[in-house]
């Protein structure tokens, strides 16, 4: 067989070097403040009495019952997210042991460990390919606010600076227990929504 | 009253015209295309549940036990879930191959239980070819897979549409040499006569048949070690990486009505189908069909996966040679003993078969080391 | 026949379930081959040299942490060497005793991680890693004894460690030891002779002897190329000289190879750590250190035997609380350098093995 | 016990092979002059008796007037140690030659000393940021940077 050279599917190094730090300082530039919790939550009361038929019911039930959770498992964090899974604390019993490599078919994305500038926009990508309806937690004090490294050049400081968020579990790294429990917090925020509210 | 048994075949013709039913056969293919969809939907739910719970027992953890009872509502929460999702068309994908994909990879799928008898005569159309029916027909699937490979424009999907199609390819010949010998003992491709032929089950009397029908077959349903065309740990999700939402559950449910549908033929042809005492015939189908889904379970758990050149080499180094000797022997058996007593044959084909895998096996070897291409 | 087939880029990572982390293999295939391929890495670089230089030498210790967040103990164990080297701190027996300890016990968490993580590389889905997931559990639980943390430990001091371990440890590693070389029998039943696994990982990403010392290759990549080289016995640290252990070293080079040393250290491991409680002294856990440790001014590099490689400490005084600079002689990153040549040739899939044979943790390689 | 050889009499020998090529030696170390690196190292690497084919780990100290680079070598064979250094006086484009055909081991340790420090070394195939993106402004581990 005779490979024909470097043909018109394969780009230069230097052009794809100089493409992704086009990326990842236009990102940079645009995403210094943080991104508010995009729920618009309803009046309490409103909710109980009006939205919250029986179809929202069986869809948030189903919902919260599979979330699947995607692969973006930067650092330390993702070795107590692998260890949930494992064994011991199990996060199967939630519906929970199928993760998704390709992320159009996640619903969860458990951010865990600290990102980078560098990695910002694959992370943000990750995200902009899952398909709605989607969840974050954040796991972690890096990916809270940084943590430890907030103070270095290449270090963001918290997910929701790229992203939106839902559910932030605090720790360095936090334990099964509590990341579990972060679930468990997501599921009764899933457990609110309304099918109108997705428009 | 038992409908199923209504279907009653009387010697090879087509089931098709049963006398007692109004109406004819529409009303005899209405009812069977009902009973086939509720049995693939059912059966690939409970295969999720039974996949997801026994392989967590297999790998020291419990599986999905919060939703319902016992967790069992666990595959309805996710196919409401995913069937809600958002449908993402990537915008470079080939829409209207990206659109078919999942439908043509599915169709097939549901188009073969047309002639799994689920009981004596109870199937949708007894044809008289029905395996060659069944061989011609599952390798449809392969064009959705190689679709959804291509349409959605991701060299991911593409490399696991090509080792999909190149497995398919491969397989598909001694999978047919395989069933060629148990078609030589039944002495008619119908699935229905196949069955009323096993008075002793087919896996007893063509054991190397069996062995080599169900690695073709897991080979080509992509089942673990197999399973390269969605491999994980490669390929991300393989061809169907640029899914989400009902397309992909369109995809999900395919693999594992194809788990099911393989399952359903090996039992058809070498379990003896619905024959068994005691228990009602259909009861002994599902408890067969399930027990060959488990094997394909636990090989999963088990084996790692091997690799695209030495899955190549298998079929066409170990498995066409021993699915030729087969044959011949077969052949052999059928035309100068024809009426010999099955069990005298049992321990001799047992002892072939033996022979045959470990003296192969010294020729033959998985293979290691770099493979020139 | 000549078949001309057009080459294109694959990228492999950086979130690629196979990549352990925020790996990114740009590589060229034609069809399933590798021809070229450019490891690109960053995603993880969070400044941990330039942030140690503004902080107390002890404050460096949880930054440490989070290197090799799979062998945390072992990076503080080197650490706090390199600033005694330094300093000339004395540290007490009972301290070097639990150091070992406890790095030996670090050792053989982080090998089963690797183990389990190339056994799922390998495509045997999930059940290996999640076997060794349980034991590793065991582990961690004594870590949490001792310091009451899972993964980021910061238990080891200058001059010692934080605190003496609790009385409730010492029963509960002797069951740990007890019970562990039956499972490490049991990971070998798993997959030891299994045909496929001897088809993929047998003569695959051969690492020859002379590649590995050029490319300064170092632990178990190095051992599985046949060298018998391990900073334990070469140059033994802490009190590394007390104990009998041998040094399982491969002889192809292959991905084969460097799991059987790796499970063959679980099992040296498990020996360094009955003599080491054996011989367990009484006594401070802590030599006297001034809170603010001023070295003085000079430079000194320490090293371990860490999980993945040798694993060194550079640290540069000047006589003020803060490390002048500090550089991690970090084994995930040069044990990489070797990468290129070993998958090139080869197939997706053999490329993925390849890289989990190897066992990095990109913590350490971006540092 | 890695003996780590005394920087003084491999510096005898040095001198004798390349006159003017040691700048200092201490008792552990050598610092060679940056032009006579190259020739250094490859003797330290060939000469029997001394094999010094492992490279273990270089790094750069910015010491604001010069930047210092230290090249552990080790003999996996003898189980000895020798620490190299050289300095370079440039601040706005210092330049080494690169050790990368000796030992391939350099490979991703000058590229990173390269994209923290700012050192350039020539002769590496592949001198261009590692860790950090391409148009990242400055080196982040000079102590000058912001």
């Amino acid at each position: 067989m005779e490979v024909g050279g470097a043909g018109k599917y394969v780009y230069p190094a230097a052009e794809l070097d100089r493409a992704e730090g086009e990326a990842i300082e236009a990102l940079k530039a645009g995403s210094q403040q943080p991104i508010s919790d995009p729920d618009q939550w309803l009046d309490e009361e409103l909710h109980r009495n009006i939205l919250l038929t029986t179809v929202d019911a069986v869809i948030n039930w189903a919902r919260l019952s599979s979330l699947w959770p995607a692969v973006s498992f930067p650092a330390c964090c993702a070795f107590e997210f692998i260890t949930a899974e494992a064994s011991r604390f199990d996060l199967s019993r939630f519906g929970m042991e199928i993760v998704r490599a390709s992320p159009r078919q996640a619903d969860l994305m458990i951010t865990a460990g600290t990102l980078t500038w560098k990695m910002a926009p694959n992370i943000k990508r990750i995200y902009d390919q899952m398909a709605e309806p989607k969840w974050v937690i954040a796991m972690g004090a890096c990916a809270i606010s940084g943590g430890i490294f907030a103070s270095s050049y290449n270090v963001v400081p918290g997910y929701n600076r790229i992203i939106p968020v839902d559910v932030y579990v605090p720790g360095c790294p936090p334990r099964p227990e509590a990341l579990i429990y972060g679930i468990r917090m997501l599921h009764k925020k899933i457990a609110k929504r309304s099918l109108l509210q997705e428009g | 009253m038992n409908i199923i048994n209504l279907g009653i075949n009387n010697l090879g013709q087509p089931a098709t015209l049963p006398p007692d039913w109004p109406g004819g056969f529409w009303w005899h293919w209405l009812v069977f295309t009902i009973i086939i969809l509720a049995f693939v939907l059912s059966m690939v739910m409970g295969f999720i549940y039974f996949e997801r719970r026994g392989m967590a027992r297999m790998q020291a953890r419990l599986g999905p036990n919060r939703v319902g009872p016992f967790g069992l509502l666990q595959p309805v929460a996710d196919a409401i879930k995913v069937l809600l999702k958002e449908d993402i068309v990537p915008s470079k994908a080939d829409k209207i191959v990206h659109w078919l994909a999942p439908v043509v990879a599915f169709v097939p799928v549901l188009l073969i239980f047309a002639v799994v008898p689920f009981q004596d005569g109870a199937l949708l159309a007894d044809l008289n070819i029905g395996i060659l029916y069944v061989v011609a027909i599952s390798s449809i699937s392969t064009v959705g897979i190689f679709m959804a490979g291509w349409g959605s424009s991701n060299k991911y999907s593409l490399l696991g549409a090509m080792r999909g199609v190149a497995a398919i390819v491969s397989y598909e010949i001694p999978v047919v040499l395989a069933i060629a010998g148990v078609v030589m003992i039944a002495g008619s491709l119908s699935m229905n006569q196949i069955v009323l032929a096993q008075n002793v089950p087919f896996i007893l009397l063509q054991p190397l048949g069996f062995l080599l029908f169900f690695i073709g077959s897991c080979a080509e349903i992509n089942r673990s070690p197999f399973d390269l065309l969605e491999a994980d740990s490669e390929l991300v999700a393989g061809f169907h990486t640029e899914y989400s939402g009902m397309k992909f559950a369109m995809f999900y449910l395919v693999e594992y009505a194809e788990a099911l549908a393989m399952s359903a033929i090996i039992t058809t042809l070498f379990l003896g189908g619905w024959r068994g005492p005691i228990l009602p015939p259909w009861l002994w189908f599902v408890i067969k069909v399930v027990a060959v889904f488990f094997v394909m379970i636990w090989t999963r758990t088990t084996l790692p996966r091997i690799r695209i050149d030495q899955m190549m080499a298998l079929a066409w180094k170990f498995l066409l040679p021993l699915a030729m000797i087969n044959l011949v022997i077969t052949a052999v058996q059928v035309l100068v003993w024809p009426t010999a007593v099955p069990w005298v044959m049992i321990p001799v084909n047992l002892a072939i078969m033996a022979v045959l895998v470990v003296v192969w096996s010294k020729f033959f070897k998985l293979g290691w080391g770099r493979v020139e291409v | 026949m000549a078949l001309k087939t057009e080459p294109f880029v694959l990228n492999i990572g950086p979130a690629h379930p196979s990549t352990h982390g925020v790996f990114r293999m740009r590589s060229t295939l034609d069809g399933e081959v590798i021809v070229d391929m450019e490891p690109v890495f960053g995603y993880l670089h969070r400044g941990i040299e330039k942030l140690a230089e503004e902080r107390t030498y002890t404050g460096v210790i949880p930054l440490t942490d989070r290197l090799d967040y799979l062998a945390s103990m072992s990076n503080n164990l080197a650490y706090c060497l390199a600033v005694e080297k330094l300093a000339g701190i004395e540290v007490p027996e009972r301290a070097e005793y639990l150091r070992v300890i406890l790095a030996e016990l670090q050792r053989i968490a982080s090998h089963l991680i690797a183990v389990g993580a190339f056994l799922n590389d390998c495509g045997a889905f999930m059940t290996p890693i999640l076997y060794m997931i349980r034991e590793r559990e065991k582990i961690l639980d004594l870590f949490d004894m001792v310091c009451g943390q899972r993964l980021t430990y910061n238990f080891m001091r200058v001059g010692g460690v934080s605190q003496d371990i609790p009385e409730e440890f010492l029963p509960a590693l002797r069951r740990f030891v007890g019970q562990m070389p039956g499972f490490i029998d049991e990971y070998d039943r798993f997959l030891k002779e299994n045909e496929i696994l001897l088809a993929r990982a047998k003569g695959v990403g051969i690492l020859t002897r002379e590649m590995a010392i050029n490319s300064s290759a170092g632990g178990p990549v190095l051992r599985g190329s046949g060298v018998k080289w391990d900073i334990r016995k070469a140059d033994p640290y802490s009190i590394y000289d007390r104990f009998e252990f041998d040094i399982p070293t491969g002889a192809a080079g292959d991905c084969y190879d460097r799991y059987r040393v790796r499970v063959e250290e679980m099992r040296q491991s498990v020996r360094i750590i009955k003599q080491a409680m054996e011989q367990l002294p009484s006594g401070p856990v802590r030599s006297e250190v001034p809170h603010l440790i001023h070295p003085p001014v000079g430079e000194a590099y320490a090293h371990i035997e860490a999980p993945k490689g040798e694993l060194g400490f550079y640290l540069v005084s000047d006589n003020s609380i803060a490390p002048y600079r500090c550089h991690v002689r970090a084994p995930s990153l040069i044990n990489l350098t070797a990468l290129r040549d070993m998958v090139v040739g080869w197939k997706i899939a053999d490329a993925i093995i390849i890289f989990g044979s190897i066992d990095i943790c990109m913590g350490e390689v971006d540092r | 016990m890695t003996v780590a050889l005394s920087g003084k009499e491999i510096a005898g020998q040095l001198e004798g092979k390349f006159p003017g090529s040691i700048v200092e030696s201490g008792r552990d170390c050598i610092v060679v002059n940056s032009d006579s690196l190259l020739a250094v190292a490859a003797f330290l690497k060939d000469t029997q008796g001394l094999d010094l084919d492992y490279l273990n780990y270089i790094t750069a100290i910015d010491y604001y007037d010069h930047f210092e680079v230290v090249y552990q070598l080790v003999s996996l064979e003898h189980n000895h140690s020798l620490v190299l250094k050289t300095r370079c006086y440039q601040r706005d484009n210092p330049t080494l030659l690169s050790v990368v055909n000796l030992w391939q081991g350099a490979d991703f340790q000058e590229r990173e000393i390269y994209d923290l420090m700012g050192i350039r070394f020539e002769g590496h195939p592949n001198m261009k940021r590692i860790v950090l993106w391409e148009g990242f402004q400055g080196h982040p581990l000079r102590k000058d940077y912001l």
